[in-house]
């Protein structure tokens, strides 16, 4: 096979793929379903664009914390201000950005695991700042009646509105799909690069002449943007916030989600968020044991599976030939 | 390899998409499904998941007596038990899969206001008829336009009674202390008896919300002594809290009446966990289930719970059960399995069933819809440790 | 009111200095985040619960029993858990996010989600000039400070103790001196759970006992260690009596949030300026 | 024969690092092993430590197969390495570090001479016996990380880059000191880049080379070599 045909049928699996994720919802009748694969759709664009910022070598645990900014960014600014929600969308990214740009210089200073526990506690902080200041947040009782996103008009041609999940479907869809390309085109660009050189050799990038800093605040603030953004659409999809609703729990599944998939290549938070979304669906039936058999999966995957669930078939293969070649 | 990987994905998700879009089971003619959704892991299943056991015992108890009837057709009723797993995206995950996996016409639970403020837009939305156990009154829980929400009671209704209670048996008290949690059952609860200690002579020197679960209460009781209080309100909450607050504030050397215008949970705790020495002049609006003066219904209840659990009956389990019984009795009112007829009946039941006696429906004033049974409720005092029933109080 | 709150404010530190040390003596040998230390702090409260209360045994020696149990759960967790993912953060992180689950939950379905307490022997007050203490706070304070010294005592005068700041130091090198890495994990496991196992129990008896109780330990741990330094002794309990002086005064005159949104800031602004925590090290 | 090495390999992932050496050291003599940045010479004596584990191959140390064993083990046989950039435990004083030099040694008594021992022979770490190793020069550093070695009574010294970021003078009182270790009756095994020093210290060498051993025996026959003329000396 030439390159060109190879590059043709990848093209045409890709194609293939994104035309059965567009149908989905003319085969599936079950909003249940959709709201899980909503629920998956979102945690892939999280658990990547957390990916973007831990390829600098910085474990962020802020995405929550992010989230609840872009939440309430979007849900105040339509309901007190009375903005569209299609501008609050990227304004909530933007203010998520614009946090982490605020602390992002003196953050990556902090190395390691100073760095993952300075973002605990920002995160920690937001909640706090949004159960502190109740006249503009409502406090703990958070904001109620969000509303849907507003109609999508293209004058003279269509309108559509948000009735049911089908809608919210194509809407995180057609995020996740230009938010992965967007970090795909950043991994391969020349940013990605100078990230992954970061974050193998720290000393040595900084010696070449790269201002690694300008890099990780960079890393940081895009992988930011997208969970301001997942924040502002969870907002107008749930249609309830509270400064609890991403708690640390939920970033640290975020994290879950990325190492547990791989984090080495890009479509393993993809794998990891996909699979441990729709995965706890499954064990609904156990009850107060489900928490069991997730855990039991995890451990598994980390001891089996060191490059991530992405790996699953090298290891097997690996596995197999191991077994059987030597018989 | 591509191949492959794409592959595994495909059908991954189709094997997703075939096992939770294809269960619809064949319902049996004579089996309604009826939802429950409570905190079954996590942080608030601590507290909570006897309601569910409520809700499992109340449904046998209910079948055991033949069900329901509905026109003549005899339905027996099958709990869904789901796991909200105490957090927002849980309990929209377990509504969802109730709403259009199981298709379930009827849900009971949650207890805590926050889960159950995020799963109201999905039931309103697919017009189903939910009876939330508990509630404090906060204006998100309940208000007009959920048609489709009810509740077993609402805490604040009940603030006046308790606090005409106090005011008769301790006239010499003057300066009050208002406490609560930080979420929006505490914060409704504060609002009102920041208002109602007024009306009846109180001086509120102190009030303030402490963060959901603080365990060490004293810089807020340093704080709360300094004014010197004769009295505290300790708001909503769960045993644990009020037990650090009644042990910390004796500590430091409170030594007045203490009482909440709301249940416990579970009040036997509150002397295990205060010590005995400290719960004395309490009074909350809990029982002692285990006193002959229970009604007979609490009786048989206890009964139901012990042969089925192997415990002892909770003020959770008879939460639960109270859920479940009040949600059916509106469906054989309404003679109807259609949920807009069912909310159209119950509220406009003038008498409704419940474990302290007869209540009724209520709320048009306090939340602008009348969606809140009203009832009974037993109100009883801790003194050197001990449990005693007083009386039950209406509002 | 200003010398109770500093007094409450010096419990709370003796609380926080109690959890911190245990977790700081893990992660600077084992180079891990253990997020679960909250739950093994949990598990010697529950041990504490059934020795106390169910066996009837004495507090001291109930403590003492929960200290070696705990502590042998340790030994094993380091051993099938911990030990293949010594120093590799993000993979030792998932796996103590399995461990929360797992006993989190075990202890949900055995001993019920009914919060437990057990009484200690330390009942009454102290009152002096205005200011009043529980004894079994006054307990949780010298136990806490005993605890430091001990660790102190440890690690300045024996081998083990040696051992440990040379791996802290330098693991490979340590190795190379001779160090058994493996069996030195193991004691230091055995004492860190040791002391949450402890810590727990004195904290057990204070408030009460839940399957849940470990979040908040471990959130109050973390920011100790982290705004003590790594691998300090002396940081962590220098960074205990902060917070503990922040969380037990700043609420008096403000609000528990804001004690909150002080604590974290300051964290972050000490930092910034110290990106090791006060009396961490700066390596290279 | 002290220590042997008999066609060891080392693989990193799918790489291979080390690609099968033999070398041999005997108590009497130092022997060098040179070579460039990146030929392996460090991973050769990780492998030797047990540090690094083997993908084939055998050592020997003493008529007795060390491979399988840990560290700790290798170590208590007589085995003691100097690492590389020195590394002594920055935080901790200098003596503090060399009594863990002796970390295997139970007899205080012994432990005391050995101490004794090591101040005679490097006065200037009596006088520093206080202050924290960190603060140490790179010098006094270097002596450090040797008495820490020689605490442990090893029957050989593996030294991987002693005279790495040294001034010319130390590097001087380096080779005296190396030649007196050697004299005691303690094997030593020097890997180096720097081939002058090299040619003070050892009769014997190897060279090493992506890996492998290209060239050995008499260290002046190998210095006149065209490649190591090449790939040190600059010409």
């Amino acid at each position: 096979m030439s390159l060109s045909d190879k590059k043709k049928s990848k093209g045409l699996r890709y194609g293939g793929a994104i035309l059965f994720l567009f149908s989905i919802p003319l085969i599936v009748r079950g909003q249940y379903t959709l709201h899980i694969l909503i629920m998956a759709a979102m945690n892939i664009i999280l658990a990547s664009s957390l990916r973007l910022v831990a390829s600098s070598g910085q474990l962020s645990m802020a995405h929550g914390g992010m989230m609840t900014i872009g939440a309430y960014t979007s849900a105040l600014l339509v309901m007190k201000l009375g903005i569209s929600s299609w501008a609050a969308l990227p304004l909530a990214g933007l203010a998520a950005a614009a946090l982490a740009l605020l602390v992002g210089f003196p953050f990556v200073r902090i190395k390691g695991i100073y760095f993952a526990m300075v973002t605990v506690f920002l995160a920690e902080m937001i909640t706090l700042t949004a159960e502190h200041w109740r006249s503009l947040t409502g406090g703990s009782s958070g904001v109620v009646n969000i509303p849907p996103p507003d109609p999508l008009v293209i004058p003279g041609l269509i309108s559509i509105d948000f009735p049911t999940k089908t809608e919210f479907y194509y809407f995180i869809l057609v995020l996740m799909l230009v938010t992965l390309l967007f970090l795909y085109a950043i991994e391969r660009s020349r940013i990605g690069l100078t990230l992954i050189s970061i974050q193998q050799t720290e000393l040595l990038s900084e010696s070449v002449g790269v201002n690694t800093s300008r890099f990780k605040v960079l890393a940081f603030c895009i992988g930011c943007f997208f969970a301001g953004i997942v924040g502002s659409f969870y907002s107008q999809y749930i249609n309830v916030i509270t400064p609890r609703s991403f708690e640390f729990f939920f970033a640290i599944y975020i994290i879950v989600y990325m190492i547990v998939g791989g984090i080495k290549k890009f479509s393993g938070p993809i794998y990891g968020a996909f699979i441990l979304t729709i995965f706890p669906e499954f064990i609904r039936a156990l009850k107060e044991f489900q928490p069991f058999i997730f855990a039991g999966l995890l451990m598994l995957a980390i001891f089996f599976l060191p490059d991530g669930l992405v790996d699953l078939r090298r290891q097997w293969d690996k596995f197999y030939e191991k077994r059987f070649n030597r018989a | 390899m591509n191949k492959i990987k794409l592959g595994f994905f495909v059908v991954l998700g189709f094997m997703f998409v075939i096992t939770v879009s294809q269960n619809t089971y064949a319902q049996e003619a004579k089996t309604l499904k009826i939802g429950a959704v409570f905190a079954l892991t996590g942080p608030a299943a601590a507290g909570i998941k006897d309601c569910m056991d409520g809700v499992q015992a109340a449904a046998d108890w209910i079948n055991k007596k033949g069900g329901i009837t509905v026109k003549g057709q005899q339905y027996l009723i099958e709990v869904v038990p789901e796991d909200n797993k105490s957090a927002p995206d849980g309990i929209v995950a377990a509504a969802n899969k109730l709403v259009y996996k199981d298709e379930v016409k009827f849900i009971v639970g949650p207890v805590v206001p926050g889960l159950s403020m995020a799963m109201t837009p999905i039931t309103e939305k697919a017009k189903v008829l939910r009876c939330k156990v508990n509630g404090t009154g906060n204006k998100a829980e309940m208000k007009p336009g959920m048609l489709y929400t009810f509740s077993t009671f609402m805490e604040i209704q009940y603030v006046r009674s308790v606090y005409d209670y106090f005011v008769k048996s301790y006239p010499n008290a003057k300066k009050i202390a208002i406490t609560g949690p930080d979420e929006p059952g505490g914060q409704a609860m504060v609002a009102v008896a920041k208002k109602e200690a007024e009306a009846h002579g109180l001086k509120v020197v102190f009030s303030e919300l402490y963060p959901f679960g603080t365990q060490d209460f004293y810089p807020m009781l340093t704080k709360a002594m300094a004014q010197k209080p004769d009295v505290f309100d300790l708001g909503v909450g769960i045993a644990p809290w009020y037990a650090g607050i009644i042990k910390q504030a004796r500590e430091l050397g409170f030594t007045g009446p203490m009482f909440a215008p709301s249940a416990t949970g579970n009040i036997y705790l509150i002397p295990m966990l205060a010590g005995k020495d400290f719960s004395y002049d309490i009074f909350f609006l809990d029982a002692d289930l285990k006193s002959p003066k229970m009604p007979s219904i609490v009786k048989e209840a206890r009964q139901q719970v012990s042969n089925k659990f192997g415990v002892d009956l909770t003020f959770g389990h008879g939460a639960g059960w109270e859920s479940l019984w009040c949600l059916v009795q509106a469906i054989e009112a309404a003679q109807s399995l259609d949920t807009i007829k069912v909310a159209k009946v119950w509220e406009k039941m003038k008498s409704i069933e419940t474990l302290y006696g007869e209540g009724t429906m209520s709320g048009l004033k306090d939340f602008g819809i009348n969606h809140v049974v009203l009832k009974p409720r037993p109100l009883s005092r801790l003194e050197k440790g001990e449990i005693e029933f007083i009386k039950f109080i209406s509002p | 009111m200003i010398t109770q709150s500093i007094l409450n404010g010096l419990v709370l530190g003796g609380i926080y200095i109690l959890v911190a040390l245990g977790l700081t003596l893990i992660l600077s040998i084992m180079g891990i985040v253990q997020l679960a230390h909250g739950e093994v702090y949990m598990l010697g409260a529950y041990a504490m619960y059934y020795l106390c209360v169910h066996a009837g045994l004495n507090f001291l020696l109930a403590i003492l029993i929960s200290a070696f149990l705990v502590g042998g759960l340790g030994v094993l967790l380091e051993k099938y858990f911990f030990r293949p993912f010594r120093g590799k953060m993000e993979r030792a992180l998932i796996i103590s996010i399995g461990l929360i689950l797992l006993l989190q939950n075990a202890v949900l379905v055995i001993a019920g989600g009914t919060p437990r307490a057990f009484a200690s022997p330390f009942s009454g007050m102290i009152s002096v000039l205005g200011v009043t203490l529980s004894l079994e706070r006054l307990i949780v304070i010298s136990v806490a400070f005993g605890l430091v010294l001990v660790l102190f005592f440890l690690i300045k005068m024996t081998k083990v103790g040696q051992a440990m700041v040379a791996i802290s130091q330098d693991r490979e090198v340590a190795a190379l001196q001779g160090i058994n890495i493996d069996r030195i994990s193991s004691i230091a496991m055995f004492l860190g759970c040791a002391f949450a196992a402890v810590s727990g129990a004195l904290v057990g008896a204070l408030f009460s006992v839940s399957p849940f109780m470990g979040g908040f330990a471990l959130m109050k741990g973390i920011a100790v260690i982290i705004l003590g330094g790594m691998g300090s002794i002396l940081g962590a309990v220098l960074g205990g009596l902060l917070l503990g002086l922040i969380d037990g005064v700043v609420p008096v005159y403000s609000t528990t949030h804001m004690a909150g949104l002080i604590g974290f800031g300051f964290i972050i602004l000490i930092l910034l300026f110290k990106p090791q925590g006060m009396l961490g090290r700066e390596f290279e | 024969m002290l220590l042997q090495t008999k066609n060891i390999k080392v693989h990193f992932a799918t790489a291979e690092v080390i690609k099968g050496i033999n070398v041999e050291v005997a108590t009497k003599g130092v022997v060098s092993i040179i070579g460039s940045n990146g030929a392996g010479k460090s991973t050769f004596l990780k492998a030797i430590t047990g540090s690094v584990s083997l993908h084939s191959g055998e050592i020997w140390f003493l008529r007795k197969n060390i491979n399988a064993l840990p560290v700790h083990e290798i170590i208590k046989l007589g085995i003691a390495l100097v690492p590389e950039g020195r590394r002594p435990f920055p935080y901790m004083s200098v003596l503090a570090n060399l009594k863990l030099g002796a970390y295997l040694q139970k007899d205080k008594r012994i432990i005391n001479r050995a101490l004794a021992d090591i101040f005679d022979r490097f006065p200037i770490l009596w006088k520093r016996r206080k202050q924290q190793a960190g603060t140490l020069s790179g010098g006094e550093q270097q002596m450090l990380v040797i008495g820490r070695a020689l605490m442990s009574m090893p029957k050989i010294i593996l030294m991987d880059e002693p005279s790495l970021g040294l001034a010319p003078i130390v590097i001087e009182e380096l080779v005296s000191i190396i030649k007196d270790i050697n004299r005691d009756e303690i094997g030593v095994l020097l890997v180096e880049q720097n081939a002058n020093m090299v040619t003070q210290v050892s009769e014997r060498g190897y060279v090493m080379e992506m890996g492998k051993i290209v060239l050995k025996g008499d260290i002046k026959k190998l210095m006149a070599h065209d490649v190591v003329q090449r790939a040190f000396l600059g010409t």
